[in-house]
């Protein structure tokens, strides 16, 4: 009698597949894969509901099993005895993965002991939030920026809004505003410095357009003496 | 037997670092309560001699270990600032807010899926954040924005030496 | 004054919870590394005694108090707050993170068999692992590693500590 086994309770097809050779007490060394495949479908086919989600990734062992099975049936062409020496046991990809997988299998059941004291271990003092006692929060940049990108990259794909952008940003005024803000600058600045003067890309774009014309127009003068360097503009 | 229990009392008392109650210890360690006091008074005994650092404290029908107040000067000599780092949640909306500011708080749990409410609550506190605002929607949502602070920390002149990130 | 320097240094590793190198106790106390390390040795020795729950531990040539072993199991069932279990399918990411890290999301995914990005934004969540760099290949993955936190929750003093993976 097979009884059922819900597949929610196996944590992907390499627990399913690892429980059905333990059950049934074969080698993992030299798994029968016509019996295993059949015994793995049959598994799926008795889950019934199942979200597809989570089945996905059991489908994807299931044609990699049938696969496996199909290549072991089919007689091999022009084989001498070397070869069969020397062929490598398709099989031992799958046995790789279900050693490695069966090796953290247990390390994390050695963690969940340790968890629960059964395993003998020590414990640290927890923290208290004691008053007055000082913090320094260790910061860096970079951490900031992966973080972010973290959630930006765990974000569903949104539908592409259309946003009208707000607000018109004039080349013109832009030349204008380059020029009050050398003067101001003793006829001097730097191309970093003069872009902190916008906050968004399309004031941006319209500074350095500004920036391009007045160059035209031998109003500014830029110069760079070392290749990646901040360039240099100057009042002609 | 009574060294057993009198072991395992220290170790929860050091393992909390905090006020543990008695009906706790009772519960924890199956000891009569009477025979718990017992012990917590020979206990607290053996802490007082010379050459301990530490004493057990009663507290509000419970007991806390703590270090002797003969030692202050030298302990407030090796307090070194913890030095923590923000966690993986607190680092992720103190991003968002970085880059989206000013943004609400159902804007920052839309865009990572969780509560924010404790996260905001240690940013505001650690002062990397602020209230910038409030949004002039039905609610009237507070709005919120990094500080100077948070820049300071985090080696940055203005908002705009935050790094471009590619779309 | 050996009593004083002994029950100063018991107070420090208390305060701490966590190690403290030789060179900081040493400058802290202005006692000589020999004198301190002869210290060490006696205090080491007394935590020993029956009837005492802590000890302390000699870690990367510093020292660390924390609890005996022997109470494990009362310990983990007063450990508090009281956090979620772990689920399994959380357990052997993190397993595996701790055995091979730095590791990426798509060498778990490979090794497990399974999509791992809700287990990681947990464990993230959790303070269990961290990002600690970027693989140098195309797409720049993140790469993971465990943290303090990890080494503290599971009562290890350092990734030496893990158990041999069964071959």
């Amino acid at each position: 009698m097979t009884y059922l086994v819900d597949i929610e309770a196996f944590h992907g097809p390499l627990d399913l597949l690892l429980f059905l050779i333990e059950k049934n007490e074969l080698d993992v060394y030299d798994i029968p894969i016509a019996f295993i495949t059949d015994q793995y479908l049959q598994y799926l086919e008795t889950t019934g509901e199942f979200d597809l989600e989570n089945m996905g990734e059991f489908l994807v062992m299931a044609t990699y099993l049938l696969n496996l099975k199909s290549r072991l049936l089919l007689p091999q062409s022009n084989n001498t005895t070397e070869d069969i020496e020397d062929a490598i046991d398709p099989r031992e990809e799958l046995v790789q993965k279900l050693l490695d997988y069966k090796r953290y299998k247990t390390a994390a059941i050695e963690l969940q002991q340790r968890e629960t004291g059964l395993t003998e271990r020590i414990f640290y003092r927890e923290v208290s939030s004691e008053p007055g006692r000082e913090e320094e929060l260790i910061v860096d940049l970079s951490s900031l920026i992966r973080a972010y990108r973290t959630v930006m990259r765990r974000l569903p794909v949104a539908e592409p809004e259309a946003v009208i952008p707000e607000g018109d940003v004039s080349v013109n005024d832009k030349m204008d505003q380059i020029m009050v803000f050398l003067a101001d600058n003793d006829g001097k600045t730097s191309f970093k410095h003069l872009f902190t003067i916008v906050s968004t890309r399309r004031e941006a774009l319209a500074l350095f357009l500004a920036l391009l014309e007045l160059i035209r127009l031998q109003k500014v003068r830029a110069t760079q003496n070392i290749p990646w360097e901040d360039i240099q503009l100057e009042m002609w | 037997m009574r060294d057993e229990i009198k072991a395992a009392i220290e170790a929860i008392l050091f393992m909390r670092g905090d006020r543990v109650g008695v009906e706790e210890l009772v519960e924890i360690l199956d000891v009569p309560l009477l025979e718990l006091r017992d012990l917590m008074r020979e206990l607290i005994g053996e802490y007082f001699q010379p050459g301990r650092g530490l004493q057990i404290i009663p507290v509000d029908d419970g007991y806390l270990m703590c270090t002797k107040s003969e030692y202050s000067e030298i302990l407030a000599r090796s307090v070194r600032p913890v030095k923590r780092r923000l966690s993986q949640a607190a680092l992720e909306t103190l991003a968002l807010i970085a880059y989206q500011q000013p943004v609400t708080r159902a804007e920052l749990e839309r865009t990572r899926g969780v509560k924010v409410d404790r996260v905001i609550t240690n940013l505001l506190e650690r002062g990397l954040i602020e209230e910038v605002g409030v949004k002039e929607v039905v609610g009237k949502p507070i709005l919120y924005g990094t500080t100077q602070e948070f820049l300071r920390m985090y080696g940055l002149t203005s908002l705009r030496d935050l790094p471009q990130l590619e779309e």
